[in-house]
C-alpha cells in the first residue's frame, strides 16, 4: 500500500516535472562566457540572421539569472577557476554547452601547456558542438537539441555535479591546487 | 494643583540635584529623569479641556509703571507641544539610559531637565517676557549640551551659538518694539493692539525680529547652517531632541505670533487670498526644503545627513503655514507632529548603530541590519515616513499639506515640492543602504549586536505610533479639533472618522488603503512563499564577474558601495548650492571675528589711543543726546 | 463588504498581472520585429515567468525577501488604486498623491531588497534609478498638477471623466505640449531608451537586479509588468478619455505602450546626469508652458 | 640621421659590439653579458627612450639565453634590438630596472615563462601562470605534450599508434 503512494507519489511529481520541463526548455537565459574566438559567431545568432530568441532563448549578464553557461572556446588553467566559479554560483536546474573543438578535446591547442583538453572532466557538460568554429547553424541545432534534452528531462548536467561532486572536485584540485610538478625535472 | 509651576520648578531642582549630587552616577540621573518626564506628562494629560486654566505668578519687578506679571495660560498648542515633548523626552530618557553604558555618552540630564522646564515657559506663556526668558533660557543649555565641552566641537558648536544669539537678539529687539507700539507684553493683546493700528508704517518692520528669532530656531534657509552642524557634534541620544523638539519651537513661535497677525491682513496685500509676505515666505519654506534636500545627498555623516532632512520637513512645514489658511495650518501641525515622531525615531536608530559602532561616518558603516534587525525596522519604518509614503504618518500630513497649496491654485510651488518631496527619497535611500545594507564590515561582524529591550522601547513605540497614524490619522487630528474651530476650520476640513484625511480636491479613506496593501502583500508573500524553494548563500558569494575575491585581496570593505554615491548629480548641482550660504555665514563669522580682534588690541596695545577713543566717542553720545 | 473589496481587488491583480506581462510579451515581439527579427512568441513572458517562479533561488538575508514582497505589493496595491475604465477595487476614485506615494514604497521595497544582496552594482543601479526618478517625477508631477487644477479634484477618475464628449474632447487634443511631456516623462519611468541607465547589462551587470536569482526575478518581472500596466493606465486615464469598457481601455493603454516600445527600439542611451537634465529642460518646459497657456493666458 | 651613421657612432662609442642593419628603420645591436646596461643606458640618452618590451629566446643546441631589449625612438623613428646572450645553466642577468621602471613588469613575465633570474629585481613573483610548479613552460626542454597529457588527462588520442 505504501510502496503504491509513492510510486503515485513519484508518478505525479514526474507529470508535474514535465509540465515544469516544458516551460524551462522555452525559456533559456545563457550566460556566454566568451573566452576564445567563438564569441564571434554569437551575434549573427541573436541578431536578425538566426535571431535565437524566437526560441525563448535570451542572454543574460549575471550568473544568478543563467539557466545555459555558454563557454565559447578553450579554457585555460586560469580561465577554468573561473569557470567554475561562475557555475557554481548560477542556481538550479543549469545546463552547460561547449563550444567548439577546444573544449571537446583541446582542439589546435591540444599539446599545449595551459588550454584545457576535457572540459567535461572539470564541469558537467550536456553538450558539445563541435566544429572549429561551429557555423550559427550548428549551435542553434545545439540549442534546439538542448531544448528537446531538457523537455525529455534527459539534460541533469547539474545533477551529474551534485552526485559526482567529489570528482569533479578532485579533478579541479588536481590542476588548481597543485603543489608537485607533473612532469620529472622539477622544480625551475 | 499648580502644574506648570511644578514642572518648571521641579525641572530645576531635579538639575541642581543631580548637578550637586548624582554628576558621576549617569543611571539615577536617567532614572530621575524619566521619573521626571513620566511624572510631567501624567500632570499635563490632565490639562487636555481645560483650555481656560491659567497660574499666575506675582513678581516685584517694574517695567516702567506696570509690575510685570508673571502668568502662565493653558492653551491647546502649546498642550498639544509640550505633551508631545515629555512623552518624547520619556522615551528618549528610556534610550538614555541603555545608552549611559556606552563610552560616548555624556551626563546631560542637568541640562535637559532645564530645557524642558524651559519649554513650559515658552508654550504656556501669557506674555513677552516670560516667553524670551524661556527662550533664552532654552537656547544656552542645548549649546552646552552640543559643544559637550570638548574643543573639536568647538567651530561646528559656534554656528548654534551664534546663530541663536543672534535669534534671541532679534527676539529682544522684537518685544521692545512690540512694546514701543502697544504699550503692553501680553501676547495676546498686543496682538490686538498690533492689528487694530495695521496702517501704521511700522509694521512690517516690526515683524523682522521674530522672522528671524523663529526661522533661526526652526533652521530655515539662511539659517539652516546651524542644523546639521550641532546634531553632528549633539552627543547621538540628545540629536533626537534637537531635530524632534528644539527646532519645532521656531514654528510654535511663528504659530504663535507671527500667523495670527498675517492672517488678519496686519501687513497690506495680497496675492490670491494670501497676504503677499506669507506668500513669498511660502516660497520660503520651498527653497529650504529643496536647499536642504540636494545638500543631504552629498552627505557622508549619517547625523548631518538627517539633520538636512529635518531642514527639508521643516521648509514643508513653513509652506504650508505660511499660507495662512486654516488647511495650511492643519497641514502645517499635523506635519510637526509627525516629523517630531518620526525623526526622533530615525534619530534614536542612528544612536543606537552609534552605541553599537561608535562611528556617524556612513562610509565606515553598512550591513548593520544583519546584526541589529529591530532597529533596521525602526529606521526603515522612519525613512518611509520621512519620504512621505502611503502607509505611515508622513504621507498623511504630505496629502494635507498639497491639499493646501492646491486650494490656494499655487501650481508651481506644488511641482516644486515634489522636487524636494521626491529628492528625500534619494538621501533617505542611501542613508538605509549605506548604513543598514550592503556588506557588513569586518570589524562589526562580531562586535555589533542588537540594542538592549530598554532601548528598544521607544523604537516598538515609534513604530506602532508612525503606522498607526498612518493609517488612522484621526488620532492626531480628531483631539485637535477644538483648535481647528478656534482657526475657523471649515467643517469639510475636519474629520468625520478616523481614518479619512480631508482635503480641498478630494477625500482619501486611509484605511481602505491600507486593507487594500495589506492584502497585496499578503497576495505576494504567499505566492513567494508557495513557489520553488530558496537557500542562502554568505554575502561575499556574490557576482563578482567570475573572480573570487579573495584572489585579489577583496574584503567586504571594498564589496561595498559607499563613496559619491549621487556622484553624476554633485557634478553638475552641488558646486552651486555649496558656494551660496555656508560661504556667507563663513565670511561672516571670519570678518565679524576680524571685528572683534580689531576692538580687542584697541585695548590691547600700549597706547592710549582706544581709551581716548571710547572716552570721545561717548562725550559724541552724551551731547549728541543733548543736541538732538 | 470587505470579502467583496477583496474577491474584486484579487480579480483586479490577476487582470492588471495577466496585461502587463501580455503587454512585456507583446513588447518584445514588435521590438524583435522592429529589427527584423521574427521574435518570441506573444506569450513568452509568462513562460518566462513560470519558469522563474520553478528554479532555485538562492538569498543572503531575508531583508531580500522582504524587498521583494514589498517591491510587488506595493506596485500591486497601486494598481488596485487606478482606475481600470473606471473599475476600482473600493470607491477611491483613483487619488493621485496616494497613486504617486505608493508606488515609491514598489521601488523603496526593491531598492532594499537589492541592497541586501550586498553586491555593489546593485545600489549603482538604484542610485542612477533615484536620480533618473529625480528627473522625471518633476515633469510627471506638472502634468498631473495641471489636470488637477482644471478640474479641481485630485482623482484620476474625475479627470477621466472630464473629457466626456468624444475624441475632441480628449486631454491628448486640448493639452498636446502636456502630453508630450507626459510621454516623455513616462518613458523614463518605465525606463525605455533613452533612458534605460539603470539596467545597463554591460556595464553593471543588468543594475539592481544583478543578485536576483530564480523567483526573485520571476517577482521582478511581474513587477515589470504591473508598473508598465499603471504608468499606461495614468496616461490613459489622463489623456485618452474615458473608456467605456475595459477592452477599451486596455487597447488605448496598449497604443501608449507602443509609442514607448518605438522610441525605445531606435534609441541609444542617455548619460545619467544628462538624462535628468533633459528631463528638466523639455518635458518640464513643456508641462510649465502648458501650464502657464492653461492658467495664466 | 641615418641608422648607418647611427650604429657607427655607437659603435665608435662602444668598439665591442656587434652591429647589424635590418631594414631601413630596424637594427640589431648585439652585446655581451657584462657590457650590455651601459648600451641600454647611452641608447636611453641617445633618444630611444621606449622600451617596447623584453623576450628571450632559447638557444637550447648552444646552451644559451638570448634576452632581447626592444627600443624605439621617437625622434628618429628607429627601432633597435639590443641583444644579450646568457649561459643557459642557472641563467642570470642585471636588471634594466634602474633604466627603466616599465622594465619590471617585462622582466617578471620572462622570469616566469623561461625561469632568467634578473638580479636586482625586487619582485619576480609570478604573473600569467596559475600555480605553476614545472619548469617553465617556454623552454625548448620543457615537453608541452607531455605534460599536456599529464596535467589534463588526455591519454593516448585515436590512431595515434
Amino acid at each position: 500500500m505504501l510502496d503504491k503512494i509513492q510510486k503515485d507519489r513519484e508518478k505525479r511529481q514526474s507529470a508535474w516535472e514535465a509540465v515544469i520541463n516544458y516551460f524551462r526548455k522555452r525559456s533559456l537565459y545563457m550566460l556566454h562566457y566568451c573566452t576564445g574566438c567563438g564569441a564571434i559567431e554569437l551575434p549573427p545568432i541573436m541578431t536578425s540572421r538566426w535571431d535565437m530568441e524566437r526560441f525563448g532563448i535570451a542572454p543574460m549578464a549575471t550568473p544568478r539569472q543563467a539557466d545555459i553557461l555558454l563557454v565559447t572556446g578553450y579554457a585555460s588553467q586560469k580561465t577554468i577557476k573561473r569557470l567554475i566559479y561562475t557555475y557554481e554560483q548560477m542556481p538550479n536546474p543549469k545546463w552547460v554547452l561547449g563550444f567548439g573543438s577546444c573544449t571537446i578535446n583541446g582542439g589546435i591547442y591540444w599539446d599545449s601547456y595551459n588550454v584545457i583538453n576535457k572540459l567535461d572532466r572539470y564541469i558537467p557538460i550536456d553538450l558539445f558542438i563541435s566544429g572549429c568554429m561551429p557555423r550559427p547553424q550548428s549551435i542553434l541545432s545545439a540549442m534546439k537539441k538542448l531544448q528537446e534534452m531538457i523537455g525529455k528531462g534527459e539534460a541533469k548536467g547539474y545533477e551529474r555535479y551534485k552526485q559526482n561532486y567529489e570528482w569533479y572536485k578532485k579533478n579541479q584540485r588536481k590542476l588548481l591546487e597543485r603543489e608537485t610538478p607533473f612532469l620529472d625535472g622539477g622544480e625551475k | 494643583m499648580i502644574t506648570f509651576g511644578t514642572i518648571v520648578i521641579l525641572g530645576i531642582l531635579i538639575s541642581l540635584i543631580i548637578w550637586l549630587f548624582f554628576r558621576e552616577n549617569k543611571v539615577i540621573s536617567w532614572i530621575l529623569f524619566i521619573l521626571y518626564t513620566g511624572f510631567s506628562f501624567v500632570l499635563l494629560l490632565r490639562l487636555y479641556g481645560q483650555w481656560q486654566y491659567y497660574e499666575a505668578f506675582k513678581s516685584i519687578i517694574y517695567l516702567g509703571n506696570i509690575k510685570i506679571k508673571f502668568t502662565l495660560q493653558n492653551n491647546m498648542l502649546g498642550w498639544i507641544f509640550a505633551i508631545l515633548i515629555f512623552g518624547i523626552s520619556f522615551f528618549n530618557g528610556l534610550f538614555s539610559l541603555g545608552f549611559s553604558k556606552s563610552k560616548y555618552s555624556k551626563n546631560i540630564v542637568p541640562l535637559w531637565t532645564l530645557i524642558l522646564s524651559a519649554s513650559i515657559l515658552i508654550l504656556f506663556a501669557k506674555d513677552f517676557i516670560l516667553f524670551f526668558v524661556g527662550w533664552e533660557y532654552l537656547t544656552w543649555p542645548v549649546f552646552f549640551i552640543v559643544n559637550q565641552g570638548k574643543k573639536k566641537f568647538y567651530s561646528d558648536s559656534m554656528y548654534y551659538f551664534a546663530l541663536n544669539v543672534l535669534g534671541g537678539m532679534a527676539l529682544m529687539l522684537g518685544i521692545w518694539l512690540v512694546f514701543k507700539n502697544t504699550q503692553t507684553l501680553d501676547i495676546k493683546t498686543s496682538i490686538s493692539i498690533l492689528l487694530s493700528h495695521k496702517a501704521s508704517i511700522h509694521t512690517f518692520w516690526l515683524l523682522i525680529p521674530f522672522f528671524i528669532a523663529f526661522l533661526v530656531k526652526s533652521a530655515a534657509y539662511p539659517f539652516h547652517v546651524w542644523a546639521p552642524r550641532a546634531h553632528s557634534s549633539a552627543p547621538a541620544d540628545f540629536s533626537p531632541f534637537i531635530s524632534g523638539i528644539m527646532i519645532k519651537f521656531g514654528i510654535f513661535g511663528i504659530l504663535l505670533f507671527i500667523y495670527p497677525l498675517l492672517s488678519k491682513g496686519f501687513i497690506p496685500g495680497t496675492y490670491h487670498g494670501v497676504p503677499t509676505t506669507a506668500y513669498f515666505l511660502s516660497w520660503l519654506g520651498i527653497i529650504t526644503s529643496i536647499v536642504a534636500t540636494v545638500l543631504a545627498f552629498s552627505e557622508n555623516n549619517m547625523k548631518r545627513l538627517m539633520a538636512y532632512s529635518s531642514v527639508a520637513n521643516v521648509g514643508y512645514i513653513l509652506t504650508a503655514i505660511f499660507l495662512t489658511t486654516p488647511l495650511g495650518i492643519e497641514g502645517g501641525i499635523f506635519h510637526t507632529i509627525n516629523h517630531m515622531i518620526f525623526k526622533v525615531i530615525i534619530f534614536i536608530t542612528l544612536a543606537a548603530v552609534y552605541f553599537r559602532t561608535g562611528t556617524a561616518d556612513m562610509s565606515k558603516l553598512g550591513g548593520i541590519a544583519y546584526k541589529m534587525p529591530i532597529t533596521f525596522m525602526t529606521f526603515l519604518i522612519g525613512i518611509i515616513a520621512a519620504a512621505g509614503i502611503f502607509p505611515m504618518n508622513g504621507f498623511t500630513s504630505k496629502w494635507i499639506i498639497f491639499q493646501a497649496i492646491l486650494e490656494k491654485h499655487f501650481y508651481l510651488m506644488a511641482v516644486a515640492m515634489f522636487f524636494a518631496s521626491t529628492g528625500a527619497f534619494l538621501y533617505l535611500y542611501r542613508a538605509l543602504h549605506s548604513i543598514f545594507l550592503g556588506q557588513i564590515k569586518p570589524e562589526h561582524r562580531d562586535s555589533v549586536k542588537e540594542v538592549p529591550f530598554l532601548m528598544q522601547i521607544p523604537m516598538w513605540i515609534g513604530m506602532i505610533l508612525i503606522i498607526s497614524i498612518g493609517v488612522f490619522p484621526g488620532l492626531v487630528l480628531k483631539p485637535l479639533i477644538p483648535f481647528f474651530n478656534s482657526i475657523g476650520l471649515p467643517a469639510k476640513y475636519i474629520l468625520t472618522s478616523l481614518s479619512k484625511l480631508p482635503g480641498s480636491f478630494g477625500q482619501l479613506n486611509t484605511l481602505n488603503a491600507a486593507i487594500i496593501f495589506g492584502f497585496a502583500a499578503v497576495l505576494v508573500t504567499i505566492l513567494f512563499f508557495v513557489v520553488a524553494k530558496h537557500h542562502k548563500k554568505p554575502f561575499m558569494d556574490n557576482y563578482t564577474a567570475g573572480e573570487d575575491p579573495k584572489d585579489w585581496g577583496v574584503d567586504e570593505n571594498r564589496y561595498q558601495f559607499a563613496y559619491g554615491f549621487y556622484q553624476p548629480f554633485e557634478k553638475k548641482f552641488l558646486p552651486f548650492f555649496k558656494r551660496s550660504v555656508d560661504m556667507f555665514w563663513q565670511y561672516f563669522g571670519f570678518y565679524t571675528k576680524h571685528l572683534g580682534e580689531w576692538f580687542n588690541n584697541i585695548f590691547k596695545d600700549d597706547n592710549n589711543f582706544g581709551y581716548i577713543a571710547i572716552i570721545g566717542i561717548v562725550i559724541i553720545f552724551i551731547f549728541g543726546g543733548f543736541v538732538l | 463588504m470587505i470579502f467583496l473589496i477583496l474577491l474584486k481587488a484579487f480579480l483586479i491583480t490577476l487582470w492588471v498581472v495577466f496585461i502587463g506581462l501580455l503587454f512585456l510579451g507583446i513588447g518584445r515581439k514588435i521590438t524583435a520585429r522592429i529589427q527584423k527579427r521574427y521574435g518570441p512568441p506573444f506569450y513568452q513572458q509568462f513562460i518566462d515567468v513560470i519558469k522563474l517562479l520553478a528554479k532555485e533561488s538562492i538569498w543572503h538575508h531575508w531583508i531580500m525577501i522582504l524587498g521583494a514582497i514589498m517591491a510587488l505589493g506595493g506596485l500591486i496595491a497601486t494598481a488596485l488604486h487606478v482606475p481600470i475604465a473606471g473599475i476600482l477595487p473600493y470607491d477611491s476614485n483613483g487619488p493621485i498623491f496616494l497613486v504617486l506615494y505608493l508606488s515609491a514604497i514598489g521601488y523603496l521595497g526593491m531598492a532594499m531588497g537589492v541592497s541586501a544582496s550586498g553586491n555593489p552594482n546593485a545600489p549603482l543601479g538604484i542610485g542612477r534609478a533615484l536620480t533618473l526618478m529625480l528627473g522625471y517625477e518633476i515633469p510627471f508631477a506638472a502634468v498631473l498638477i495641471i489636470f488637477m487644477g482644471l478640474t479641481k479634484s485630485s482623482y484620476f477618475l474625475q479627470i477621466a471623466q472630464s473629457q466626456a464628449g468624444g475624441i475632441l474632447h480628449w486631454n491628448f487634443i486640448r493639452y498636446p505640449l502636456a502630453f508630450i511631456g507626459a510621454e516623455i516623462a513616462v518613458q523614463a519611468m518605465m525606463a525605455e531608451k533613452p533612458f534605460d541607465q539603470m539596467i545597463a547589462p554591460a556595464e553593471i551587470a543588468s543594475g539592481p537586479l544583478v543578485e536576483w536569482p530564480g523567483k526573485f526575478l520571476g517577482l521582478g518581472m511581474i513587477q515589470m509588468g504591473v508598473s508598465v500596466f499603471i504608468e499606461t493606465a495614468i496616461i490613459t486615464n489622463l489623456f485618452l478619455g474615458p473608456s467605456h469598457n475595459i477592452l477599451d481601455f486596455t487597447l488605448k493603454q496598449f497604443g501608449i505602450y507602443f509609442i514607448a516600445l518605438c522610441i525605445n527600439a531606435v534609441m541609444p542611451r542617455f548619460k545619467i546626469e544628462n538624462a535628468a537634465i533633459y528631463l528638466w529642460t523639455i518635458p518640464l518646459g513643456l508641462g510649465l508652458l502648458q501650464m502657464l497657456i492653461t492658467f495664466v493666458l | 640621421m641615418k641608422i648607418k651613421e647611427m650604429l657607427e657612432n655607437i659603435k665608435k662609442e662602444f668598439p665591442y659590439i656587434g652591429t647589424e642593419i635590418q631594414e631601413e628603420k630596424q637594427a640589431r645591436i648585439y652585446v655581451c653579458n657584462d657590457k650590455f646596461l651601459n648600451i641600454l643606458t647611452y641608447l636611453r640618452n641617445e633618444k630611444f627612450e621606449h622600451l617596447a618590451n623584453i623576450f628571450a629566446i632559447d638557444w637550447i643546441d648552444e646552451k644559451e639565453f638570448e634576452i632581447n631589449y626592444n627600443l624605439w625612438s621617437y625622434e628618429y623613428l628607429v627601432s633597435i634590438i639590443v641583444k644579450v646572450r646568457i649561459p643557459r645553466d642557472k641563467a642570470k642577468i642585471p636588471t634594466a630596472l634602474n633604466i627603466w621602471d616599465h622594465a619590471q613588469i617585462y622582466e617578471r613575465e620572462v622570469h616566469e615563462f623561461f625561469g632568467i633570474e634578473f638580479i636586482g629585481n625586487p619582485d619576480l613573483s609570478p604573473l600569467f601562470l596559475h600555480n605553476w610548479k614545472d619548469l617553465p613552460p617556454m623552454r625548448k626542454d620543457f615537453d608541452t605534450e607531455a605534460f599536456s597529457r599529464k596535467a589534463f588527462d588526455v591519454g593516448e588520442r585515436e590512431g595515434e599508434k
